[in-house]
């Protein structure tokens, strides 16, 4: 159809004409539409970051305005990487960003899994389940902060309804033991729709002729699901992990509003902590030196799985 | 430099101010604290407003995000506030980095007496260095960390009586905080009303400068020092010292036995729902709460009562409170200052007690009434006597968070030992002292 | 019995999948009811204990929500006319009186305006490039659109110091416009991925019928590409808003007052003494509701938009 | 190897029903054509068989075996899908290998037979590779290589050929019959495409809304067509149909067309009303002599022969004729039948009367 209306068109147009009305050429419009975007990234994002690398070579303070700032060379690195407590904090840090991707992985595709088995009404529950991502992260914390509250909250109700504890007798985020298991469930609650999501997307990629053919093939339902669901959702699967791993990695307000680090460090991830050094304490040229570590970290991590997750695409 | 340029800006403001105020009706706004004397703040200000023709804007922020939110206005230069009633510990900040006008010539022109206020606040809430003769704010609000309790369940016969069997003691308003400790044990987990009740609710926040306050409350009666000789930055002996290791220890120990399950991490408002959902006995809390608590229709009245922070080796309170400045970012320092003149008036610092707020004004706490005009004003006066503050030095933010961390990991999860807490926070202030170039 | 066939499941499978699935959604939506029961709640029975699920409804949230209230003496109290509204009632039954509007009502405003704002120009600034990389020959634009995405990557905090320096040195801390274009940087990588997929799957043969036609190309971009995008435009939007919308960090740190959205302020909800749960709640509610209704409008676009794009099939 | 016997067939889908009872029979070995217009029912048919649709009523034996309630699993009948549904994520061995693992040979043999049905396909080279980037030929034999590979007792294959260009189509549709000839397995085939039918198959059903409307080998199926659907779905240009009126009785061995007198085979049967006179197209020719006349409407040269197009008194008609005979457009023709293939249909119900003719093909229909 519209094969043709070309055709016509262009027959009725004569060619010198159609040329001069186009106005700036191709090759103008691309930079006008792309120009904006970069220039926004290179002033909201690199320059910043260049920023960043450049004052984390110094004793910088961004709250004493007169001081004299200092070159200092590697010293903020060197006392990043030698501080204990940070490396605590990096501890936390991947026990948050194992388990978190552990139960998300588990439960959302799970969900997805049944999801996928096509009940009545399986668009709205959906829907239902997807709402806690929507939300405000901080907003989220902050409640959930009052449901674990032993005596006030739902929380310890609800596991002792459960379970015949006393609600009084375990603080989620108070003990030492509990609170790094608080956090996930939050961020697990919260985020596992998102999971959810993407390997529902996997699974409905996966057309019904295949199994058709496994069940020719005379694959028992078992095997189908590891032959086939399991290795045809591992790329979308992958996918997920990487963006829940690379959130996770930046979190910071939930676990904020939820323990603020407490107790004592226990829930204290590397943003948080960051977060203190760089806009409480104001060691300005420490927290650009620890700010590009974990940006390095990331990209690096973040760097070697895309490569595996395109090893396993490619497959 | 800075400083002297600034105070050259406030004289030619001053002048301005005393030349006749009503030169333009400016629209100023006063950065607070979110709570009840805030409030309080609002209703009073109606007169200047009516007097001056300025316009009074209030931006009140909610305390666990006050600090961070307010000196990070000040850090990026903002020009939210023309008055900041800022706490006690940024002033040594607010001078050095010069976020504050220096007020001296304005109260010599203004005829403001720095003599007219009691002394302890002059000395915590307006000057640095620390008792010199620089003022950079005005008294505006006294306060201290004390105690309120269920004076209904205090004066339960049944209750005392097994008080008195469990502990030999009458049961009453305590005198040391040995026998408060006592006191808070006895209700752990006691049933009263058919409900559990427990001892205390405390102060252990984590995250700005909660187990701090509620810390030092214990640390400053044992004793504590931050420096052998003040100003000498010399902390090996006095921040370790016997005294304050024996204070944090029994400070982990009320939290450990004395506290309603999940106070993990409370401060202000988690110390009030406590007790205002019943669950306390006790409970730690600023002197500015406590006409609100007195007020309140359900839990205040008859059912409330209010104590002084016990002594120890000797009286000693935490230090509250707040002076208010005029930040130097200001476009309308003249009106700003103009506020002050005004609020500094003995009548209307007499009209902020009456209204909720403590003054700080000898006027009005040397009154012959003022003892007997409210249940807490007597353990004001009294707390007032024996308040040590914070570290109120530039750097105070870095010191704050580094106890922060080593009492909390100490006191609530239970890593390592009261010694090693000390010794690790005398590493940290040190570090922080040699960065700033102090030793 | 009558309509199978291999991939469809069997009842009895749904049944189980379904109920699963029910269960999961319904244990999910307690921490949420929990918040919008707690609105209605009168701030003692919100921290009474045991947890109260059956309570008298109230509004005092919602009218702590909207207000400041000071606390009199009973006996002025006494002597004040009698209350107006039944807003004034509830607060005067606590022994206050309100004393003005809360700040809420700004904050929700300039979540409306800051939302909006960096949405629309995350779209505009996203289509023009999306739509370049889509149709137009450009050197090194692979490099450039995972340059693009690689900005997602950056954790906020690592570039938070400087544009904090930067923003105090331009005015730009705590302004809207400064939230803006920063809600703006952080979306368009996603906003560019997005669309480039959407635009991609408008045949070219459209635009070029109309170039023929003598349409210049921003006349073909806007009156042929547009309008076919259209779909593709409004989920990317979704996306975008709901980020800036929920976005906590950078509020936190480049707002206090005339530019502070209300994801910072929610949390932090005072009441006359304590923590205002009831007060919090409601505000959480309202603020929930927009991105509650958007996500289940658009509940079809969910997916497209989630996978970055990755899902094209 | 194995007959297949479809018997009273049903499948309903809710309201809608996509095979009415049909029957019919696959003989051992045989080369098995479903053909039909997309929608009639013949895919579904094909998955019944494999087992991928469960019928709603009817059975189907499998070497005299019911099997139609049985799952695929348990039918051992290899099915070859339109779109090849080769498993994407494994290579090529890995897709031989899928169907024997599963039902748990042992490795050594795997590999010998994968080997085996490589050199039969001659895909020996591609082995290792990830099916992903393969042409759609070398697709196809992987496809056909897992059926194989099973030494199934029946192949299903869905047009299979439909995926591939027009060039390559032909080429691989003889590869398949080569390879069927070989193996000699009974193949159940599916096609809308009339020509690889008749090309391929030893027997064809032919099936339309539904219903199986003729079942036979392919020269029965084009030269005694049982209804009008037949007839015109099979064979191009298509059979001409001229509508006449009139009363035909058993025995009658000429009808009247306009008051033209054509013969035709023995009619077994009566009718009355609306009937149609079909004719193929090369069973007509141009003849001076006969008297029933029509006028050139246009030729259209092919070759060896050429397509006239004709008016005739009962309409539009088409006919083969040698292309070195002449038709100028406009010039009015004389036309002969060859009268021993005509069929006579009853046009309200679109059945071929029985005739001397076809009565031994629609009795067994």
């Amino acid at each position: 159809m519209s094969d043709k209306s070309i055709d016509r068109v262009a027959a009725a147009t004569p060619a010198p004409v159609a040329r001069k009305i186009r106005g700036l050429s191709d090759r103008a419009i691309a930079w006008i539409f792309v120009a904006p975007t970069i220039f926004l990234l290179l002033a909201i994002n690199i320059f910043p970051l260049i920023w960043t690398i450049q004052l984390s070579f110094t004793n910088y303070k961004a709250n004493r305005i007169g001081r004299e700032v200092k070159n200092i060379g590697l010293r903020n690195y060197e006392r990043i990487l030698t501080d204990s407590d940070i490396w605590l904090n990096m501890q936390a840090t991947a026990h948050f960003l194992f388990w978190t991707i552990f139960f998300q992985v588990l439960i959302g595709f799970t969900l997805a899994w049944l999801i996928n088995k096509k009940f009545k009404g399986n668009d709205l529950w959906t829907t239902i389940i997807v709402l806690p991502m929507m939300l405000s992260p901080a907003v989220v914390g902050n409640f959930w902060k009052f449901l674990y509250q032993p005596q006030i909250g739902l929380f310890n109700y609800i596991v002792t309804w459960f379970t015949g504890a006393e609600p009084s007798s375990f603080e989620m985020l108070g003990s030492v033991d509990l609170a790094p298991w608080s956090i996930v469930i939050v961020d697990t609650w919260m985020w596992t729709p998102f999971v959810m999501l993407i390997c529902l997307a996997g699974l409905r990629s996966i057309p019904d002729y295949i199994y058709e053919a496994a069940e020719i093939d005379r694959a028992s339902k078992l095997r189908q699901f590891f032959t086939i669901t399991i290795p045809m959702v591992l790329p979308f699967l992958m996918l997920a992990v990487l963006f829940r791993g690379i959130e996770n990695f930046k979190m910071f307000d939930l676990v904020v509003q939820l323990t603020g680090g407490g107790p004592g460090s226990t829930t204290e991830l590397t943003s948080i902590n960051l977060k203190r050094e760089a806009f409480e304490k104001w060691r300005t040229g420490y927290a650009s030196a620890y700010a590009i570590i974990l940006f390095v970290t990331v990209f690096g991590l973040a760097s070697i799985y895309v490569k595996a997750l395109n090893k396993v695409k490619e497959r | 430099m800075k400083h002297l340029k600034l105070a050259t800006v406030s004289a030619l403001t001053l002048s301005a101010a005393s030349f006749g105020s009503a030169a333009s009706a400016e629209d100023l706004t006063l950065c607070w604290a979110a709570w009840d004397p805030a409030n309080a703040l609002v209703e009073l200000s109606k007169e200047f407003e009516a007097e001056s023709g300025h316009t009074m804007n209030f931006e009140f922020i909610p305390w666990p995000n006050f600090a961070d939110r307010m000196l990070n206005e000040l850090n990026s230069g903002g020009k939210l506030c023309d008055l900041l009633i800022g706490d006690s510990q940024w002033i040594g900040g607010g001078a050095e980095n010069g976020h504050y006008v220096k007020l001296n010539d304005f109260f010599d022109s203004a005829g403001i007496s720095m003599d007219d206020f009691a002394p302890a606040t002059v000395y915590a809430y307006s000057t640095w260095p620390k008792g010199t003769p620089n003022y950079y704010a005005l008294p505006a609000m006294g306060d201290a960390n004390g105690w309120f309790y269920r004076k209904d369940w205090f004066t339960d016969p049944e209750i005392m009586a097994a008080f008195k069997d469990a502990t030999g003691r009458e049961l009453g308003e305590p005198k040391t905080q040995k026998e408060m400790l006592e006191i808070a044990q006895f209700f752990q987990g006691r049933e009263i009303d058919g409900k559990t009740v427990y001892g205390a609710s405390i102060f252990t926040e984590r995250g700005s400068e909660g187990i701090t306050m509620g810390v030092t409350s214990a640390l400053y009666p044992w004793g504590f020092k931050y420096e052998n000789t003040p100003g000498s930055y010399d902390m090996e002996g006095a921040v370790n010292s016997p005294e304050a290791v024996e204070a944090l220890e029994f400070y982990k120990e009320f939290y450990k036995t004395a506290t309603p399950p999940g106070y993990t991490n409370s401060y202000m408002g988690e110390s009030l729902d406590a007790f205002k959902s019943g669950q306390v006995a006790m409970a730690m809390n600023w002197f500015a709460f406590f006409p609100g608590l007195y007020a309140d229709p359900n839990t205040g009245g008859d059912k409330i009562d209010f104590f002084v922070n016990p002594p120890q080796n000797q009286a000693g309170s935490t230090l509250g409170g707040q002076g208010i400045s005029v930040v130097s970012y200001s476009d309308k320092q003249d009106a700003a200052l103009e506020y002050i003149k005004w609020f500094a008036n003995p009548e209307v610092q007499a009209k902020w007690w009456s209204v909720g707020g403590y003054s700080a004004h000898n006027s009005v706490l040397q009154d012959p009434g003022f003892k007997d005009s409210a249940p807490f004003a007597g353990d004001f006066l009294e707390a007032m006597d024996a308040v040590q503050d914070f570290w109120q030095e530039p750097a105070y933010a870095e010191l704050l968070l580094a106890m922060q961390k080593r009492i909390h990991d100490y006191v609530v999860a239970d890593q390592g030992t009261a010694q090693e807490a000390l010794d690790k926070l005398i590493e940290d202030w040190t570090e922080v002292f040699e960065d700033e170039g102090k030793l | 019995m009558s309509s199978f066939s291999v991939t469809e499941p069997s009842k009895r499978i749904k049944w189980f999948a379904g109920t699963m699935v029910i269960l999961y959604a319904l244990i999910t939506m307690i921490p949420l009811a929990w918040i919008m029961m707690t609105g209605f709640k009168t701030p003692p029975d919100s921290i009474s204990y045991p947890p109260k699920v059956i309570f008298e409804p109230s509004l005092e949230g919602y009218v702590n929500l909207f207000t400041t209230r000071t606390r009199i003496a009973p006996d002025d109290l006494a002597a004040l006319p009698p209350p107006e509204t039944w807003y004034d009632e509830i607060v005067r039954d606590r022994n206050m009186v309100i004393a003005g509007p809360s700040k809420f009502g700004e904050r929700f405003v300039n979540s409306v305006i800051i939302g909006f704002g960096s949405t629309f120009l995350s779209i505009f600034l996203g289509t023009l490039a999306a739509y370049a990389f889509s149709r137009f020959k450009i050197p090194l634009a692979d490099d450039l659109l995972f340059f693009i995405l690689s900005t997602r990557m950056m954790p906020p905090i690592a570039v938070a110091i400087p544009i904090f320096l930067m923003y105090r040195n331009l005015g730009l801390s705590d302004t809207h416009l400064g939230m803006i274009l920063l809600y703006t940087a952080v979306n368009i990588s996603l906003a560019v991925w997005l669309l480039k997929g959407f635009i991609d799957e408008i045949p070219r043969e459209y635009e070029e019928a109309a170039l023929i036609d003598g349409y210049t190309r921003f006349q073909a971009f806007y009156k042929v590409v547009l309008p076919q995008a259209a779909t593709g435009i409004a989920s990317t939007a979704i996306f975008c808003l709901i980020f800036a919308w929920n976005e906590y960090a950078f509020a936190v740190l480049l707002t206090s007052a005339t530019a502070q959205t209300a994801p910072p302020f929610i949390p932090t909800i005072i009441g006359v003494g304590g923590l205002d749960w009831p007060a919090v709640a409601a505000g959480a509610t309202i603020f929930l509701l927009p991105v509650m209704i958007f996500t289940i409008l658009l509940r079809k676009h969910l997916l497209r938009g989630i996978t970055f794009g990755a899902v094209r099939k | 190897m194995a007959q297949i016997q479809i018997s009273n067939i049903r499948k309903d889908f809710g309201d809608f029903t996509a095979v009415k009872e049909s029957s019919f029979t696959i003989e051992d070995g045989e080369f098995f054509m479903l053909l039909g217009p997309s929608g009639c029912g013949k895919t579904t048919t094909l998955r019944m068989i494999a087992g991928l649709e469960l019928p709603t009523s009817g059975e189907i034996y499998l070497d005299g075996e019911e099997i139609s309630q049985k799952p695929p699993s348990q039918r051992d009948i290899a099915f070859v899908f339109q779109m090849f549904a080769l498993y994407p994520h494994m290579n090529v061995r890995k897709n031989l290998s899928y169907p024997l693992i599963s039902q748990g040979m042992p490795r050594a043999q795997v590999k010998a037979k994968i080997d085996e049905v490589a050199g039969i396909l001659g895909i020996e080279d591609i082995l290792n590779r990830p099916v992903g980037g393969l042409s759609g030929g070398d697709r196809q034999r992987v496809a056909l290589g897992r059926a194989i590979v099973r030494d199934p007792k029946a192949f299903m294959m869905d047009e299979p050929l439909g995926a591939l260009d027009a060039e390559f189509r032909e080429h691989m549709a003889e590869e398949l019959r080569a390879l069927h000839d070989r193996m000699g397995a009974t193949t159940v085939y599916v096609t809308h495409d009339q020509l690889e039918a008749m090309q391929m198959g030893d027997k064809i059903v032919v099936m339309n809304n539904s219903v199986v409307e003729q079942f036979g080998t392919p020269q029965e199926i084009y030269d005694k067509p049982a209804t009008m659907f037949v007839a015109d779905f099979i064979g191009s240009p298509s059979m001409n149909f001229l509508p006449f009126e009139g009363q035909v009785a058993p025995g009658e061995k000429s009808i009247d067309l306009s008051g033209f007198s054509s013969e035709v085979p023995e009619l077994r049967e009566g009718a009355a009303g609306n009937l149609i006179f079909g004719v193929r197209p090369e069973n007509i020719q141009l003849n001076d002599t006969s008297a029933y006349r029509a006028s050139v409407l246009a030729t259209e040269y092919l070759g060896t022969t050429q397509i006239v197009t004709l008016d005739s008194p009962n309409g539009e008609l088409k006919a083969r004729i040698d292309a070195d005979q002449v038709a100028t457009v406009g010039e009015k023709v004389g036309l002969s039948f060859n009268a021993d293939t005509v069929t006579v249909f009853d046009e309200a119900s679109g059945r071929a009367l029985r005739s001397s003719l076809n009565e031994g093909v629609l009795n067994n229909g």
